[in-house]
């Protein structure tokens, strides 16, 4: 052996003896009503380490907890992950308001936390609190989402919106950032919405949204409500002609398979694909094998990016000894993350933010071509379905 | 051969040893009554005839077939009615439908139809309340109403728990008349009364119960005579 | 012992079935799947024994078992040995020929294109590794064994089959209990052993001594008795008021278990005392959150007030009780189950009008409320688990003591008498509007208390929290724990709340644990784990007299 | 003095009259039957008094003080307690209990009491309970305190629930049917301990029964109701003879 | 008169007059305002009304399902959610069969009477295992205990459906003789295909249902054991028989409305019995519960004011996003139906029992 290693980290050092594998953990939600989002992006982090198989020699371990969608689940999640002293970095949470149950709990730890799906502004806002000095994302923030869209529904020459939320954070914030947006633009915002995500007779709020007479309906929300809002649109006396959008929410195969016909001509905003890497046809290949079935919600390849980039840090900033042990700093593994730069990942090149947003900023919009979910192809193709259309 | 035997039965309410080894014995046609002091057991012992209480130990037989397994509503098939403690009528179906479906497992629809008139001869009250809920008649009615609800089953053999309970003093002496009546029908009769006085005049036997035992089993006539009989259960003093 | 017929080997054909159906449908949800890699027994980093194996292993030593059982009923004491062994084996096969069943038919169609979860992954846990032809062959062996092994166990003598059994029961639990509560992942071998051992030891030893024991403290003088029954109090408080020592994420663990025997509490004197079926007891809890956090956080600048916890708490609890007694009015008419969902829809109600657009200015919609101040007493700030548990513990102990108070006092029993017969209770002379309504109004409080301390223990709070499953959940917890039982209601706590904790394990599938645990409990435990106790009053005369 | 004294006390369900225009006084400290055929309205009326059931007509004055609209517990608070025709027990609780809850109006405990447990309280609940098991000893299920009511035999419940009716501390008894079940020496029983609840207690009893024998025996005035209407009044003496009574009601084996 | 009425008058009752008043204050303002404002055509409240009928028809097949073992075991079978969820849960992959097969396509309307049928034929069979394992050992223990089973069982059934097929949703393949409008005097465009196919299948489902409830023998001895078991084997009832056949109706009524849910909306998921089954056991209770004819009611009443009354009243009152309060609307509609009538709209008045 060499000399021996001394921590030096503020936050402490983690060390992996020569047959531990690395440890690293998700906070998603995998029960109840959005275990589909939860389930998507485990699946999504499950493969990165699938592929990525070992990290320096050391096999690399991945355990999970159920963060619940909900502030008590994420903060008890975030407790029992951070009492696991071998514990590196954590991939999530799903939810925003479990985010923010946990990231002081986590950072208080010193575990890094990359999260695949909160878009919440203020997790990454410049005022947020210190102490979530330890929490990064690879999702879009939702300010940059909902603003793109509302630009692009001007420029098509749109001036009508009407805007419907579920409930969630996520929904709430894109629709309010989109309508902001939409107005300064000079448009004029005729209806905001609300339903319930379990909810399934739209027809009579579709109803009332078609008294106002809108030009373009934003639904950024998730799947099932989402199917049930564009399918029964089609149905509603005064929208039959309406563009109907939506975000990343929706931006998945089953959301061919909720809505039916009536996603054709619809609208998505999500990721530029066509700047994708080459390795997310691979991803959805390995997917299907993996599982049986294919993905179920649009963060997967976010997750696998969060998962990647975790490696990619942990590479850069372990130290190994003669005999194999790894000693991996704390505040050193953040910095790290933080320092990302021109990472290539599925979901785009990502470089993080002094405030944690790592997502590759491109945003485009899509069109739907076809409610076969078999011809799932996102891209800038004449055969891709749904093809890209802005900018 | 004996229509009804019971033979050494235990019955157990949970830990509470109910029946301590009953054997008694009801020939066909005879009217024979059950009378005992509160918790003596006699309810008790019908229930466990009727297969709604099964025994721990012993033998119900019913013409020479073993009957304690069977759940209660076989048990009726094979001819058994009772009117129960505490009447049970289905307070919210009509009497009409009461006394439908205390024919539940009869089909010929001519004789349902004839006992129905007989029922309501024998209780013209329940006539003038044939479409009412049973559970707003009065507790008289209703006990004419369990009463007449077992009859329409037509059975082999009726047991009959306190029938003179809350009935008026005229209406006792009717409700015993049919009694004989229909026992001189065909019907057998296991009946249990507090009025022992009159159970013993219709009654052909009798079983006197105390916690849980027979403690005495003799002809009508003779218990009438029993100087203990005589003396608790027809208050003379 | 005479010959057996056919009917008797159909018997242990039938449970083998059964327990190889149960252990199939595990293997098809995907719980051996998630847990194939959560180690029992570890050999040099190899896993010898994962709880995925053990799942599977699971339901086929019980049915083994039953079989065994079954066969061994008919007779006082056990001389067809061999019969019994061969019961046990014949019921081991005939389960692991469930298994190979599937095997084989996963390999000859796709089934994947319905169970998701018939992965090759799967079939080689089932086969061993061993490709088709050898795994089933070890497979249907295996099971033989196992099933005779369990025959085996059972023909040991009482004295070492117990410990024996218990040593090889608790090995597994406590590994699971430390992956779960510590992070920790499965024992080695010789951990195991010594896991084994000791506990097998300790209850041989136990068994032995306890008799004597009991005889040992009869025995005590007054003097000796008296410190024997304070130690026997002094001990318990003493093990929880240390129990926070274990870590954050047990105290974590027992902060919620603490929330819920608060709510438990009050609900149980709502439908355990006073028979009032409540399932919308969550709107209590969420206005005691939401006015904890309306008072305190900096976010809601409702007229410049911005309380501390203690300033907030004592409005946040009148809040809830005030909403107990508005509720509780239009309600008074109603019984048994128009009761229960109409108060269902009163928690629905509050939570969807807490998350409207339409209260967002007040409220915060779904964005919710956050930044909610932590508790500070002193200069201590109750910012962790650890701390908090003490707030928690203090009002579950207050919160207890009002309702023991309660319930043996002439209030307690006017509730019981109410919830016997409504119309009598009244003709009794008692008031039903007044005294439904101080049911619901203490009820409320407790749940009230809980939402506040929920709010600042959370900092911050959505409308989410507060669905419907809390309310059920809660009534889970008090039927769980024996309906109008106090000591029950901890114990169903622990057991509902704590207990799928320890199921964290098993990610997604933990409330499908969580349920058929309900159905199991429920089913073999009708009257509840702690069933209420009565008070003998009359029997006092006696001692009175003597 | 008339302790309870109604005045065309009507009452209809749907097109039934179930009582009509009854009048009856009670008079303080005696024991009055009424007696009908089945049907004839006595529970009814029973249930008018208590305030279960509110009649369309007439009035109820009790001690000169009207009853009509009161709710059942005001009623009772005023010091009318009663038994049921189909027993009504607290089932799952237990003997004591039972009784307990009769004294209920005449504690005075409150939430706050009850936390605090002062000193005041915990005399009135040792009271309360001595005055329970006394009225266990009185009604004769001494030493059955700890039982759970449903496991009574039927004649022990019929004593459970007067006990639990003595306890609310009435001026006023009515007792519906409480003989039925009991045989004949239980009965006596019962009679005896009717009278003693006049003479002791100083109770006013209002009793409806169909055995000839408790009716004769022990009241000193009996009404008789037919269809909700009154037929008959007088002692028991001239209701026997009474035709109309034999008539409806007794029939002619009774009265040989 | 007057003294005799102020002494019936209690604080409460006024209490709950003033909140009804209330209530009905803010109803016909809202209305009021709604209609003055002209935002909507006549139409558009035939077509929300049409839409109502055509949810409150699913409502109803659901909660006859709720209403019968209530009224039979004086239980709410919780679990009755996922007896709706499970029929079209494993009709999805015959219909995704036959849809590959390409004879969904030729034989649209035989496909669905097999989806039909195996829907209602998996519902049923959870129902009677339901019955069977979790429900009949706890025929004699406290009311609230087989709740709880019924929970229980709830949550083990859906994720059992998690476990095995996924978490994702599954599109039903569509009918494409069901799409687009039959005429329909009043409404905008006609009347929805689907719709109107799943109101006709409905009442017919339900009228047979009635006729069976209310004429058959078995029917009787339905209510006789929902009285009391004892006494209705005393009459020669089979009570075990009669509660599984309780159970097996629920369950193919519950299946049936599984598939005409999925026709109406498409999609199935594991999660997707736990609304409507609140919503329609909700509407069972508003129509009074264990009662046949109160549960059709019940849930056309809720189906209606669901669709109807978010537009109707909350958008006159100026509420921002209306249709989000929908559910509380349609609670507290029912708060509002009890407070006057404690007992549902058809329930009975068990509250004169006989003292
Ligand atoms: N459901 C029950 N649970 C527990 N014990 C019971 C139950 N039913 C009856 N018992 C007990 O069993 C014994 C016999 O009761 P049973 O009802 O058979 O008496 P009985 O002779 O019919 O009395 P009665 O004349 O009062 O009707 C009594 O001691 C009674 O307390
Ligand atoms: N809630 C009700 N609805 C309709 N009819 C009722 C109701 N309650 C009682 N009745 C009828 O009113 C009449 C009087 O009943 P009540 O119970 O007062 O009779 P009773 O004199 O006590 O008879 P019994 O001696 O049989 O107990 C009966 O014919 C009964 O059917
Ligand atoms: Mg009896
Ligand atoms: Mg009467």
């Amino acid at each position: 052996g060499g000399a021996k290693f001394t921590c030096a980290d503020p936050k402490g050092c983690v060390d992996i003896a020569p047959k531990d594998p690395v440890r690293i953990a998700y906070a998603f939600v995998v029960s109840g009503g959005d275990a589909s989002l939860g389930t998507d992006t485990k699946r999504g982090s499950e493969i990165a380490v699938d592929e990525k198989k070992e990290i320096l020699g050391h096999a690399i371990e991945l355990v999970g907890e159920d963060e619940l969608c909900a502030a008590e689940g994420g903060q008890t999640a975030a407790t029992k992950l951070a009492a696991d002293p071998k514990l590196l970095a954590v991939i999530g949470t799903n939810c925003s308001s479990a985010a923010r149950a946990a990231i002081p709990i986590l950072c208080g730890a010193g575990i890094a936390m990359v999260s695949p799906s909160n878009t919440a502004p203020d997790l990454t806002d410049e005022a947020r609190p210190p102490e979530y000095w330890c929490y990064l994302r690879t999702a879009h923030n939702d300010n940059v989402q909902g603003a793109k869209m509302a630009e692009y529904a001007y420029e098509k020459g749109f001036r009508k919106a009407a805007t419907i939320h579920d409930g969630s954070l996520y929904a709430d914030k894109l629709q309010q950032v989109f309508a902001a947006t939409f107005v300064q633009l000079g448009g004029t915002i005729t209806a905001r919405e609300a339903v319930g995500p379990q909810d399934t007779d739209m027809k009579p709020m579709l109803t009332r949204v078609a008294a106002t007479g809108p030009e373009f309906i934003y639904y950024p929300i998730f799947i099932q409500a989402g199917g049930h809002i564009t399918k029964q649109a089609k149905e509603v006396t005064g929208l039959e002609n309406v563009q109907l959008a939506g975000a990343d929410g929706i931006f998945s195969p089953d959301f061919l398979r909720a809505a039916g016909d009536a996603v054709v001509g619809f609208n998505w905003s999500s990721p530029d694909f066509s700047a994708f890497g080459a390795g997310y046809g691979d991803f959805l290949a390995k997917h299907e094998a993996k599982y049986g079935e294919k993905t179920l919600a649009p963060f997967h390849a976010h997750s696998y990016d969060a998962t990647m980039m975790i490696f990619a840090a942990i590479e850069k900033v372990a130290v190994k000894d003669a005999d194999g042990t790894l000693h991996i700093g704390r505040q050193a593994l953040v910095d790290a993350l933080f320092a990302t730069k021109d990472f290539q990942g599925l979901t785009g090149t990502l470089t993080c933010t002094a405030t944690g947003d790592c997502a590759d900023p491109k945003i485009a919009v899509y069109v739907g071509q076809s409610a076969d979910p078999d011809t799932w192809n996102p891209g800038a193709d004449a055969d891709s379905n749904p093809m890209k259309i802005w900018p | 051969m004996a229509l009804l035997e019971l033979q050494d039965i235990h019955t157990y309410y949970g830990a509470i040893h109910a029946l301590k080894g009953i054997s008694i014995h009801v020939d066909e046609g005879e009217i024979v009554t059950l009378i005992g002091a509160n918790g003596a057991g006699k309810s008790t012992t019908l229930n466990t005839i009727c297969g709604l209480q099964h025994p721990r130990s012993g033998s119900v037989t019913l013409k020479g077939e073993s009957i304690q397994h069977l759940p209660a509503h076989e048990i009726v098939t094979r001819g058994v009615a009772q009117a129960p403690e505490g009447r049970r009528v289905f307070g919210r179906l009509n009497v009409t439908e009461n006394l439908e479906m205390g024919a539940f497992v009869r089909v010929d629809k001519d004789g349902i139809k004839r006992d129905m008139e007989r029922v309501f001869t024998l209780f013209p009250r329940l006539k003038e309340r044939a479409k009412q809920v049973a559970g707003t008649l009065s507790g008289g009615e209703q006990q004419m109403l369990a009463i007449g609800r077992a009859l329409m089953a037509s059975p082999r053999l009726l047991l009959l728990d306190e029938p003179s309970m809350g009935l008026a003093p005229i209406l006792v002496e009717a409700i015993f008349d049919t009694i004989t009546e229909i026992n001189a029908q065909g019907t057998t009769v296991l009946l249990v009364e507090q009025n022992a006085l009159i159970a013993l005049s219709v009654a052909s036997r009798g079983y006197v119960m105390e916690t849980g035992s027979i403690r005495l089993a003799d002809t009508a006539e003779a218990l009438r005579n029993n100087e203990m009989v005589r003396r608790v259960y027809l208050g003379e003093t | 012992m005479n010959a057996r017929t056919r009917s008797d080997w159909m018997a242990p054909v039938k449970s083998g079935l059964m327990g190889g159906l149960i252990a199939l449908l595990i293997a098809m949800v995907g719980l051996v799947e998630v847990s194939v890699k959560r180690p029992i027994l570890t050999a040099d980093g190899r896993i010898l024994l994962s709880v995925g194996q053990l799942l599977l292993l699971l339901p086929i030593i019980l049915m083994c078992y039953k079989a065994v059982q079954v066969f061994a009923a008919g007779c006082e004491k056990v001389t067809d040995r061999l019969g019994l062994l061969a019961t046990g084996a014949l019921s081991g096969f005939f389960a692991s020929l469930v298994l190979a069943a599937l095997v084989l038919l996963g390999r000859v169609i796709n089934l994947r294109t319905v169970f998701i979860r018939a992965s090759p992954d799967l079939f080689n846990t089932l086969t061993f590794g061993l490709g088709l032809g050898g795994g089933s062959v070890v497979l249907l062996l295996f099971g033989a064994l196992l099933g005779g092994l369990v025959a085996a166990i059972t023909l040991l003598p009482d004295r070492i089959r117990r410990p024996l059994v218990l040593g090889l029961a608790l090995v597994p639990l406590a590994a699971i209990l430390t992956s779960a509560l510590f992070a920790g992942r499965g024992f080695s071998v010789p951990v195991a052993l010594l896991v084994g051992v000791v506990a097998a030891a300790l209850t041989f030893a136990w068994r032995q001594t306890q008799p004597k024991l009991q005889d040992r403290v009869a025995a005590l003088s007054p003097s000796g008795q008296r410190t024997y029954q304070v130690f026997r109090w002094l001990l318990p408080v003493a093990i929880v008021l240390a129990l926070p020592r274990l870590g954050a994420y047990p105290s974590e663990v027992l902060v919620n278990v603490g929330l819920f025997v608060l709510m438990g509490l009050g609900l149980n004197i709502v439908v355990g005392f006073a028979g009032l079926l409540d399932l919308g007891y969550v709107a209590f809890y969420a206005l005691g959150a939401y006015a904890m956090a309306v008072l305190t956080s900096p976010e809601m600048t409702w007229h410049g007030i911005h309380l501390t916890f203690w300033q907030a708490l004592p409005f946040a609890v009148l809040a809830s009780t005030s909403a107990g007694i508005i509720l509780g009015i239009p309600v008074l008419g109603m019984r048994g189950d128009y009761l229960a969902i109409v108060t269902l829809g009163f928690g629905e109600i509050i939570r969807l009008v807490f998350l409207s657009d339409w209260l967002k200015p007040f409220l915060g919609g779904s964005n919710g409320i956050t930044r909610i101040p932590k508790a500070v007493v002193g200069s201590i700030a109750l910012d962790n688990s650890p701390k908090l548990y003490y707030l928690i513990l203090a009002g579950c102990v207050v919160a207890a003591f009002v309702a023991i108070r309660l319930k043996d006092s002439r209030l307690g029993r006017a509730w019981m008498a109410m919830r016997e017969d409504e119309d009598v209770a009244q003709a009794m002379g008692i008031d039903l509007i007044k005294t439904k309504l101080l049911a619901f109004a203490t009820g409320a409080t407790f749940s009230g208390l809980s939402g506040a301390i929920f709010a600042s223990k959370l900092t911050s709070i959505y409308p989410h929290s507060f669905h419907v499953l809390v309310s059920i959940n809660v009534l889970g917890v008090i039927i769980v724990g024996g309906m109008g039982s106090i000591p029950g209601v901890v114990v169903g706590a622990l057991a509902l709340v704590g207990l799928p904790e320890l199921l964290r394990e098993f990610a997604e599938f933990r409330l499908l644990m969580y349920g058929a645990a309900l159905v199991f409990m429920m089913l073999t435990r009708p009257e509840g784990l702690v069933p209420e106790a009565r008070r003998k009053l009359e029997l006092h005369e006696a001692d009175g007299e003597v | 003095m008339a302790i309870l004294s109604a005045h065309h006390v009507t009452k209809r369900f749907g097109g039934l009259l179930a009582v009509s225009q009854f009048d009856v006084e009670i008079q303080e400290n005696s024991i009055h039957s009424i007696i009908g055929p089945n049907g004839a309205g006595k529970t009814t009326f029973f249930n008018c008094i208590t305030g279960f059931y509110r009649h369309e007509e007439g009035s109820i004055l009790f001690k000169g003080e009207p009853l009509d609209g009161l709710s059942p517990d005001r009623i009772t608070r005023q010091g009318i307690a009663r038994t049921y025709q189909n027993i009504r027990l607290f089932q799952n609780m237990t003997v004591i209990e039972n009784v307990l809850v009769g004294g209920h109006v005449h504690l005075r405990t409150g939430v706050f009491g009850a936390v605090a447990r002062t000193r005041g309280v915990m005399a009135e609940e040792a009271k309360a309970l001595e005055e329970a098991r006394h009225t266990l000893r009185f009604v004769g299920l001494a030493g059955r305190g700890d039982y759970m009511a449903v496991n009574l035999p039927y004649g022990d419940q019929r004593r459970l629930e007067i006990g639990r009716a003595l306890q609310t501390r009435p001026a006023l008894l009515l007792l519906d049917e409480p003989a039925a079940g009991m045989n004949p020496s239980e009965t006596e029983d019962l009679m005896a301990f009717v009278r003693r609840l006049r003479d002791e207690l100083g109770l006013t009893i209002l009793l409806i029964e169909h055995q000839m024998r408790v009716v004769m025996g022990i009241s000193e005035v009996v009404t008789v109701l037919d269809y909700g209407e009154k037929i008959a009044e007088g002692t028991p003496a001239q209701i026997q003879r009474d035709t109309k009574v034999i008539e409806a009601y007794l029939g002619r084996r009774a009265t040989a | 008169m007057l003294r005799r009425l102020l002494r019936r008058v209690s604080g409460t009752t006024v209490f709950m007059w003033l909140i009804g008043i209330a209530m009905l204050v803010v109803v016909v303002w809202g209305v009021y305002a709604t209609l003055s404002s002209g935002r909507y055509k006549a139409s558009d409240w035939i077509d929300l009304t049409v839409y109502g009928i055509a949810q409150g028809s699913v409502y109803a097949l659901i909660a006859l399902g709720y209403t019968l073992v209530y009224g039979i075991l004086r239980m709410i079978n919780f679990a009755h959610s996922e007896v709706f969820m499970s029929g079209p849960f494993i009709g999805y992959f015959v219909a995704m069969a036959l849809s590959q097969s390409g004879f969904f396509n030729r034989q649209p309307f035989v496909s669905l009477i097999i989806v039909l049928l195996v829907a209602m034929t998996v519902s049923t069979t959870i129902a009677v295992l339901l019955e069977r394992i979790a429900y009949r050992p706890l025929r004699r223990a406290p009311r609230l205990v087989p709740l709880i089973t019924a929970i229980g069982a709830s949550y083990f059934l859906q994720y059992t459906f998690l476990g095995l097929f996924g978490s994702g949703i599954k599109g039903y393949p569509e009918v494409a003789q069901l799409k687009g409008y039959w005429p329909f005097p009043g409404t905008s465009s006609g009347i929805l295909r689907t719709q109107a196919v799943v109101i006709v299948s409905a009442f017919v489902m339900l009228a047979i249902l009635y006729v069976f409830v209310q004429r058959t023998k078995t029917g009787k001895a339905m209510q006789a054991v929902s009285e009391d078991k004892d006494a209705a084997a005393l009459m020669g009832i089979d009570v075990d028989r009669i509660i599984v056949i309780t159970f097996v109706v629920g369950g193919a009524l519950a299946g049936a409305a599984g598939v005409l849910y999925a026709l109406l909306f498409k999609q199935v998921k594991f999660d997707m019995g736990f609304l409507p089954g609140i919503k329609a056991f909700t509407a069972a209770v508003l129509g009074g519960i264990g009662n046949v004819n109160g549960a059709m009611l019940g849930s056309l009443f809720l189906g209606i004011s669901e669709s109807l009354f978010p537009n109707l009243v909350l958008d006159g009152l100026g509420l921002p996003a209306p249709y989000q309060l929908k559910d509380a609307l349609a609670f507290i509609m029912l708060v509002a139906v009890l407070i006057f009538r404690p007992t549902g709209i058809l329930g009975e008045r068990l509250a004169v029992k006989k003292a």
